[in-house]
């Protein structure tokens, strides 16, 4: 079975949507059976079809480049794909009953299919240039799913942002993959992987048999590692920007103005996940390269703790969430950035899996809440939840995964998160040590806010909301959520996974760091919100997120928008100063002319002819001479 | 200086004082007699240099019609006896035009006096060789000439009889 | 010692035509003075013109292989003072049709005017020079024929007897005779130079191994261009032309843009045919070169601020004489070649431009608003001869003669000229669609033509049809016209 | 035979329009217009098809044949400009721009893509340039009598801008093929490229690469030479910007590869780090403009500059997938460019102005299909994968970075820099739009909709949509008919 | 035997005072005596070249009686000329500039 199918079939459903998108049930029907057709494949695959393929499918004659546009399929992509599948699925069901009476539901449907597709393009691809193709699909639909509400200025904003942030990052992205192809000559993933990596061993040979380094440096071929250097931060930088992480954190919370199960699929399964997927791919690369694990150490490190901090005193639950998204890809990616070559990336891909997972739950989870509260401000949703059974299931075992505790599918990863980078920092050649110190501060923090978020939801209410009709689509998908996130830690034993075992001291290690976080968010009682008794004064400066917002306006948008005007000033009035400037002179000439012409007198002629001859006659002398 | 030199230098002495005079001179009649005196020199001139036949022809077309015709012109353009004020120009121009005089003189003779590097032997071409030549080898330019004549007398009769046309747009 | 030429009727015929309608037109209006108005003369002349076209034209095909020669001296000179080769044959033909066109319009404004036959003669006369002076190549003929063609026409300006087209004769008059002086002097220095009385390489070449003899031969070459530039509108020898285009009668103009120009073009190409290949670098060209920068430069800016017809023709002649004059700067034949090309489309394409404006009854630009609409034949023919004047197809044939322009230059090396073509053609073609652009619109109300409904004849559509024909008949076939002139 | 027969076709229709069928009224006009697009349509598939050429002597005297003959190269331009036709026939049941005859208007824009044919089937350097030459008049006439009505001084001023820039430009051009034709002593652009003018010195080799670039640079247009191209289209009538854009640019573009760069190598080497970063200054030039342009016609004008800055940088690299980037940007800008102007015309129509500061109803409420088109067009403007523009984009980048070995890497590399930037530029300018036009509130209830798209003009941005689509998808329509032609090119390292 | 020298000069300083009256004269009429000078410097040099030997079919002579009868032809034509603007305008003046009268 080729991966194609695997993009083919949801961008086929995004086609067909597109066309039928004005009759809902039609939309619907094809959005949820396309998705359950891509979880059937992905999962067929993922059982049966465990091995690599790779090959040139598409034939594109570009000259010396080589672009063979294969796809991959190793254990792990077919696993995330797999996830990624049953989120989509998962959202698509569930929208036909959020987004049922939205009058665009149709492009809603078509759109997450097609962002289904990219993403399973990006999971799939074992070529750069593939990957770079569904990473900015996936940008372009998060544009649309965020505005989906265009009528709203905010959403249309935040739309705005999202796609204009991560585009500005993804100038990192794309010269990173245009020079490491150009380097490579090939977009393929592992020729680009082969003809980028350190060929020390090459190199030691030559030296050994006594070449000096120049030589030897020319005879191996050995890539430049600065310029290596440089191309790997600069993919790292695309990745943050797509993954929101410091300092592209702000436009993710914003993006809360998109419905829901939008922000489900984006925050879930989906965008910001992607770099954790690229990053992997090309693993082997950034493993050798310590300026670019360091500048991705650094990021992640700050952005899940600085995430998991503002997600604490956010006033808004949905904010909450993004933020703690921000925080939880940090965590992916920590893993991807501090474990040491031989480790892998795949504890980072495992948390990919489990956030996925968990995240979507609890998005969905939270979306029934507010419709049942009809806001999503931690004030309007104390206790909205409260009410519907599965909610409450759904929301516990969403918010254990999250805060790390042991066995649901969110502790599993997330000790081998932490196990990798321990090896990291034991490894000693990386920003191991600084990602571990993050990471468990960050782990705590997440117990503390995943606790008041569970607390709030859950409080007991007088008036218990509840959300109008429901269709048995989104208890459904809750429930099955809901079991997969308790299960979902299960995926260590197939071995899609690279893993190193992880010992039981970091069971421990867990249980205790989320023990604090739970007990520092207990602080003040069962009754009141954590947020207000410990952070206080935070809540205002977090919900702006800082204030980060006017940071990029003030740094990026107004001077760019200054130079634009002056540009635009410069084209006009001085680029067009010269063709204007020629038809002025030739019309002063043409007057000029006109004055000496005036007259008409006829000594003036015979002066002219006289003068002119003489002239002529000197130039002439002078000139054949 | 042989005594062609002698004569030649006589002759061109009187061309260029008639023509400076006839150029300079305020009264527009004293100008036309002034050029006859000058193409008198100039006949001179080029009878010492042996072209007898130019130069009476110049004397007879030159100083016998042209002057005539011209001074007939002046007086029926109402030229006046005395000097000529109203075609009277500033002194700019006046030096402007000598400046112009000087520097074509001065370029002419620039290139000219080099290739006169000595004495020659003048070259005796008789009339009637001349005769020869122009009714033989020159026939056609001076068929040409003819009709030159006379389309010139055709038009000056037709232009000079005035405006008979009805022109509506003729300023009677 | 005489020396008598041979002479060959059949070549001399396209010379001998006009002379013929000279003779026929004076007996005849000897014989019936004032007959009819003399309308019969034009006719007549019209006739002789096209004979004489026709012969040109044979001349022309017979002098493929070998020019057409006579007036030739017996063996030991060994030279012939008519020589005409194909481009030499296709240039008097052109001077004869192009006075025949202007005869046509004269034709059409002949109701007015009673002195057609002296007309017809002056410029038959006229047209006799013109053709003379192609096939020239001694000094006196050339001489000779060269006033020939011009003389005439400064009586045929005055002709109209008005106050403006005396003005404009006074300004012609005093040009030509200064003109006429300094190719005298030129002629002299020719002489003086070479020793020889013809236009030949030899005599050329000799002069121009002497260092003292070649400043002379550049006097005498700069004099002369200088008194061809007069008769071709070359700046600075040019101001007598928008003098003299609008307050002459149209048929004077139009023989004054056409025949004039080709005939003055025949007499520079036998002047520069004995320098071709003879002399090269900067300095010669520059003789040619500064003129023609100048014409281009000062012609189309001016033609920019023309409002009266009449008056943008003359300058647009102004340019397009710098632009006959560009492909000579080369000095080689292609260049020759080129001016020729160019020299005839142009007077082809301002023929028909005179033809449609005088159809059109316009003093003003604006007067042919809607031309198009009112006059399809004069409207279409005046569109088409613009964008032939401005090099932009469909006018195919006015880009190839002005790629066949800047070739040459651009051959020889010659960067300032081309430099200069280029700015030339790009306000050329502002002059050029500043007119067209008026054509296809309405006419505006109460913009009603002074002198009533203009003559609507059949000698102008004739003009207009003929000249179309062969502006499009080039177009298409470029090859036809580049054969044409060898 | 064929070819002559394409050529004709279009040609005679279009003169006979403009002259003798002025009068035509515009229901027996259009339908004549469009069956001569479709018959010379017809034609072109037939002349790649079965490999046509014709080849005989029009003007030896300048060693001119009339040499007319399809490549790899010129298929896809050559499609393109028969499938714009069509496009452009069909527009006039949309809209018949006043100003003059409708035949006229037909007859010019029929005219307009003979010139484009023929100048992209062109064998003979010379003939190159002639047929450059052909569109020039027909396209001042669409843009100086059919163009927007509400100012005359500004229509005649970018008519004559128009037709005076591109005119400097051919004349430069034209002074560099005398030049490179006089000392190669051959005007056939083959021989010209298989090495008769490689052989020429450098010196050479530079004046002539220098003459060539200047002169087409114009038409493409590459930043500075670009000031005509806004005014006319903001001007134009909707057919004359989309032929402008499609079409006409192209023109430039194609020149660069036929002339420069396959005859003048090693010239064209030494000028092209200059057009590199031309092309990538341009880039963001226009992209900076976009922000802040208030006309949408002049910003899709300026989005048209950026877009060339990139073919021209790819251009430049020098390498064979330079090339190949190239001219896949080219029709990829060509069907994006056409696509956007026509719904900007629509727009134009309905509203009167496209001025961006003015508040409208958002096209997303009350005309879902423009909207839709309009987002399609945005979002292939700012390069976004499955839609045409990638592809060329890419790659152009691609070759900017590994450029062709005697240029040099820095400047390049640079360039490519500055370009990518300018890409997300194209990001935020199309957003901008769509923010404008696209999404808004929904209208009051009183307000009334707007008409949405119907008929042929449903039908025309459908098949503009539907093939930036599935260029974009599947790219190899282009490149593999350009893939050997280009290998074949000299001059390619 | 003659010296070269003196008929070069004579014709260089006939041709600069020609060139001087055409260039200082206002009256049409007189116009021509500068015309007239410069056209006998013209002559002078002619008849010297015949007078220096070099003279194939007697151009020197020849010519200068072309010369000299065109001069004629135009001063008839010149004369005829300049009465008919004399009529029409009432001055000869070849300064006067052209006046709404004169336009055509």
């Amino acid at each position: 079975m080729s991966p194609w199918l695997l993009v083919a079939v949801p961008a086929l459903a995004s086609l067909v949507g597109v066309v039928v998108r004005r009759e809902d049930r039609w939309a619907g029907a094809v959005a949820v059976l396309a998705g359950g057709l891509t979880l059937l494949l992905a999962g067929i695959a993922w059982v049966l079809e465990p091995g690599s393929t790779a090959g040139h499918v598409l034939d594109l004659p570009v000259g010396g480049l080589d672009l063979p546009l294969a796809t991959a399929t190793d254990p792990a992509r077919l696993a995330v794909a797999t996830v990624v599948a049953l989120v989509a699925l998962a959202v698509q069901a569930y929208s036909t009953w959020y987004l049922g009476a939205d009058d665009r539901y149709g492009q809603f449907a078509a759109t997450v299919s097609l962002f289904t597709a990219a993403m399973l393009l990006v999971v799939v691809s074992a070529d750069l240039v593939l990957t770079l193709v569904g990473w900015e699909v996936m940008g372009w639909c998060s544009y649309l799913l965020i505005g989906h509400w265009s009528r709203r200025p905010e959403a249309r904003r935040a739309a705005l942002k999202a796609f204009l942030v991560t585009r500005v990052a993804d100038i990192g992205f794309v010269l990173g993959v245009v020079g490491f192809v150009a380097g490579a000559g090939t977009s393929g993933l592992s020729g680009v992987v082969g003809a980028w990596r350190e060929p020390t061993g090459c190199l030691q040979e030559q030296l050994a048999a006594g070449a000096p380094l120049p030589e030897a440096l020319g005879a191996c071929d050995a890539p430049d590692g600065r310029a290596r250097t440089v191309l790997l931060v600069l993919l790292v930088v695309g990745v943050l920007g797509k993954s929101a992480q410091v300092p592209f954190q702000d436009w993710l919370p914003d993006a809360m103005e998109g419905p829901t199960p939008a922000s489900a699929l984006i925050h879930a399964a989906t965008m910001v996940a992607a770099g954790t997927v690229v990053l992997a791919g090309l693993h082997p690369l950034l493993a050798d390269s310590p300026t670019a694990r360091w500048v991705l150490g650094v990021a992640v490190s700050v952005s899940m703790l600085l995430a998991a901090v503002l997600a604490f005193a956010q006033s808004d639950l949905k904010r909450m969430l993004a933020w703690s998204t921000v925080s939880q890809v940090g965590v992916m990616l920590s893993a991807v950035a501090a474990a040491p070559p031989a480790d892998g990336p795949d504890a980072g891909l495992l948390h990919l899996w489990s956030h996925a997972l968990f995240k979507s739950l609890l998005f969905l989870a939270l979306g029934w809440a507010a419709v049942a509260a009809g806001g999503t401000a931690a004030v309007r949703m104390r206790g909205s939840a409260s009410a519907t059974p599965v909610l409450r299931a759904a929301l516990l075992v969403g918010f254990l995964s999250l805060a790390g505790v042991p066995l649901v599918v969110g502790g599993v990863s997330k000790e081998h998160v932490l196990a990798a980078a321990y090896d990291g920092a034991v490894a000693g050649d990386g920003p191991g040590v600084l990602v571990l110190v993050a990471l468990v501060l960050t782990s705590a923090a997440t117990a503390a806010y995943a606790t008041r978020g569970y607390l709030l939801l859950t409080a007991h209410r007088r008036d218990r909301p509840r959300a109008g009709t429901v269709t048995p689509a989104a208890p459904a998908v809750l429930w099955a959520l809901t079991g997969a996130s308790v299960l979902g830690g299960l995926v260590v034993l197939t071995g899609s996974f690279a893993l190193h075992q992880v010992s039981l001291l970091w069971l421990v290690l867990t249980v205790l760091v989320v023990g604090v976080g739970v007990a520092l968010a207990l602080v003040g009682g069962l009754d009141r919100d954590p947020a207000e008794v410990l952070a206080r004064r935070l809540v205002p400066y977090a919900d702006r997120g800082l204030g980060v917002d006017g940071l990029y306006r003030r740094v990026v948008a107004r001077p760019v928008l200054r130079l634009a005007r002056v540009v635009a000033y410069v084209d006009t009035e001085v680029v067009d100063g010269y063709v204007r400037g020629t038809a002025l002179a030739t019309r002063a000439a043409g007057w000029l002319g006109s004055r000496l012409h005036r007259g008409e007198r006829s000594s003036t002629a015979v002066g002219l002819v006289v003068g002119g001859a003489l002239l002529l006659g000197a130039v002439g002398v002078l000139g054949w001479s | 200086m042989t005594a062609l030199d002698t004569a030649f230098a006589a002759s061109a002495v009187l061309a260029v004082l008639g023509g400076l005079l006839a150029v300079v001179t305020r009264h527009v009649v004293h100008a036309a007699l002034w050029l006859v005196v000058a193409l008198l020199g100039v006949a001179g001139a080029l009878l010492v240099l042996g072209a007898e036949l130019v130069a009476l022809v110049l004397v007879l077309v030159y100083v016998g019609a042209v002057v005539v015709l011209v001074l007939f012109a002046l007086m029926l353009t109402r030229a006046p006896a005395g000097p000529d004020l109203a075609h009277a120009v500033g002194p700019w121009r006046a030096v402007g035009a000598g400046l112009l005089g000087l520097a074509s003189a001065g370029l002419l003779a620039s290139v000219l006096v080099p290739l006169a590097d000595g004495s020659v032997d003048r070259a005796q071409v008789t009339t009637t060789q001349v005769a020869g030549e122009l009714f033989g080898t020159w026939v056609w330019p001076f068929e040409l000439l003819s009709l030159l004549l006379l389309a010139a007398l055709v038009g000056a009769l037709a232009v000079a009889r005035g405006h008979r046309s009805r022109d509506p747009k003729a300023v009677p | 010692m005489s020396t008598v030429v041979s002479v060959d009727l059949l070549v001399l015929a396209p010379a001998l035509a006009p002379v013929l309608g000279v003779v026929l037109l004076l007996v005849g209006d000897a014989l019936a003075p004032g007959r009819a108005g003399g309308r019969w003369a034009l006719p007549v002349a019209a006739c002789v013109l096209v004979g004489g076209a026709v012969a040109a034209v044979r001349a022309a095909l017979v002098a493929a292989e070998d020019p057409a020669r006579t007036l030739c001296l017996p063996a030991p000179g060994d030279a012939c003072l008519w020589s005409a080769g194909p481009r030499a044959s296709a240039l008097q033909a052109g001077v004869l049709l192009a006075a025949a066109a202007a005869l046509a319009l004269v034709h059409e404004a002949a109701a007015l005017r009673r002195d057609t036959a002296v007309t017809a003669t002056l410029l038959l006369a006229a047209t006799t020079g013109g053709v003379a002076v192609a096939a020239a190549r001694d000094l006196g003929g050339w001489l000779v024929a060269l006033e020939l063609a011009t003389v005439p026409v400064v009586a045929l300006v005055a002709l109209r007897g008005t106050r403006p087209a005396t003005h404009g004769a006074l300004g012609l008059l005093v040009t030509s005779l200064a003109s006429f002086a300094l190719l005298v002097l030129g002629a002299g220095l020719w002489l003086t130079a070479t020793g020889e009385p013809t236009f030949s390489s030899a005599a050329a070449a000799g002069a121009w191994e002497d260092p003292q003899r070649r400043a002379v031969l550049a006097l005498a070459v700069a004099l002369l261009v200088a008194g061809l530039g007069f008769k071709l509108s070359l700046v600075p020898f040019h101001a007598w032309t928008p003098q003299v285009y609008p307050r002459a009668d149209l048929g004077t103009t139009a023989f004054l843009a056409g025949a004039s120009k080709l005939s003055a073009t025949a007499a520079l190409l036998v002047l520069v045919s004995a320098l071709a290949g003879v002399v090269d670098g900067p300095g010669p060209a520059l003789v040619l070169g500064l003129p023609a920068a100048l014409s281009l430069l000062l012609g189309t800016v001016l033609a920019l601020r023309q409002e009266d017809p009449a008056r943008l023709l003359a300058w647009s002649t102004v340019a397009q004489a710098g632009w006959v004059l560009l492909p000579l700067t080369a000095l080689s034949e292609d260049g020759l070649r080129a001016a020729a090309a160019y020299v005839l489309t142009y007077a082809t394409a301002t023929l028909v431009a005179f033809a449609a404006v005088s159809r059109a009854g316009a003093r003003s630009l604006e007067q042919t608003r809607g031309l198009l609409r009112r006059d399809p034949l004069a409207g279409g023919a005046l569109a088409l001869a613009l964008l032939v004047l401005a090099g932009l197809p469909p006018g195919v044939v006015g880009l190839v003669v002005k790629i066949l322009a800047v070739s040459a230059p651009v051959a020889a090396g010659v960067w300032p000229m081309v430099a200069v073509a280029v700015v030339a053609v790009v306000l050329g073609i502002a002059v050029y669609l500043r007119w067209l652009v008026v054509l296809p619109g309405p006419r505006r109300e109460g913009d009603a033509r002074a002198g009533g409904e203009p003559p609507r004849g059949w000698a102008s559509a004739t003009v207009l049809v003929v000249g179309t024909a062969l502006l499009a008949v080039a177009s298409v076939l470029p090859h036809l016209l580049l054969t044409a002139v060898g | 035979m064929v070819v002559s027969l394409l050529l004709a076709l279009p040609a005679a229709a279009g003169l006979w329009l403009v002259t003798a069928g002025r009068a035509t009224p515009p229901r027996l006009a259009r339908p004549l217009a469009a069956a001569s697009a479709l018959g010379t349509a017809v034609l072109a598939v037939l002349v790649l098809v079965t490999g046509s050429q014709v080849d005989r002597a029009w003007l030896p005297e300048l060693g001119l044949r009339w040499s007319f003959a399809a490549d790899g190269i010129s298929a896809p331009l050559l499609l393109l400009t028969a499938g714009i036709g069509l496009v452009v026939t069909a527009h006039a049941w949309v809209e018949l721009p006043p100003g003059g005859s409708p035949a006229g208007y037909l007859g010019c824009l029929l005219l307009v893509e003979t010139g484009a044919l023929a100048t992209f089937t062109a064998r003979d350097a010379v003939l190159f340039l002639v047929a450059f030459e052909v569109v020039l008049v027909p396209m001042w006439v669409l843009v100086g009598r059919y163009g927007d009505r509400r100012d005359p001084r500004a229509r005649a001023d970018a008519a004559g801008r128009f037709v005076l820039y591109t005119a400097a430009g051919s004349s430069t051009l034209l002074v560099g093929i005398l030049l490179l034709v006089v000392s190669t002593g051959t005007a056939d652009l083959r021989e010209l490229a298989d090495g008769a003018g490689a052989a020429l010195g450098p010196g050479r080799q530079l004046a002539v690469a220098l003459l060539l670039v200047l002169g087409l640079a114009v038409k493409v247009p590459v930043l500075p030479l670009h000031t005509w191209l806004p005014p006319a289209h903001t001007t134009a009538p909707t057919a004359g910007s989309v032929l402008l854009a499609a079409v006409l640019l192209k023109m430039g573009t194609y020149g660069l590869v036929r002339l420069p760069l396959a005859t003048v190598p090693d010239g064209f080497g030494r000028l092209a780090p200059v057009l590199a970063v031309a092309g990538a200054v341009g880039v963001v030039w226009g992209g900076l403009v976009c922000l802040v342009e208030r006309d949408l016609k002049r910003l899709v004008a300026y989005s048209s500059v950026a877009h060339m800055g990139f073919v021209v940088l790819a251009l430049a690299s020098g390498s064979e997938t330079g090339v190949q980037a190239a001219l896949l940007a080219n029709v990829a800008h060509g069907l994006v460019a056409a696509l956007l102007f026509v719904l900007v015309g629509g727009l134009k129509q309905r509203w009167g102005s496209v001025d961006l500061a003015v508040r409208r109803p958002a096209l997303r409420e009350t005309s879902p299909r423009l909207g839709l088109a309009l987002v399609v067009g945005l979002a292939a403007s700012l390069g976004l994968p499955g839609l045409a523009t990638f592809w060329g984009e890419l790659l152009a980048l691609y070759s900017a970075w590994a450029p062709a070995g005697d240029r040099p890497r820095g400047v390049f590399v640079a360039a490519a820099v500055l370009a990518a930037v300018g890409a997300a530029l194209a990001a935020a300018y199309a957003l901008r739009v769509a923010g404008l036009v696209w999404a808004g509130d929904r209208p009051a209830a009183d307000a009334g909709t707007g008409t949405d798209a119907v008929g042929v003009e449903r039908w025309v941005l459908v098949t503009l949509a539907g093939a930036v689509v599935v260029l974009g998808v599947a790219p190899m329509l282009v490149l593999s008919s350009t893939a050997d032609a280009v290998a074949g090119l000299g001059g390619l390292r | 035997m003659i010296h070269l020298l003196g008929p070069y000069l004579l014709a260089a300083v006939l041709v600069g005072l020609g060139v001087a009256g055409v260039a200082v004269r206002r009256n049409a009429v007189l116009l021509l005596v500068g015309v007239e000078l410069v056209l006998s410097g013209g002559l002078v040099l002619l008849v010297t070249t015949q007078a220096a030997g070099a003279d194939r079919w007697a151009a020197g002579s020849v010519l200068p009686l072309f010369v000299v009868t065109v001069a004629a032809a135009e001063v008839v034509v010149a004369l005829a000329v300049v009465l008919a603007a004399f009529r029409a305008r009432g001055s000869i003046d070849l300064d006067a500039p052209a006046t709404a009268q004169d336009a055509p």
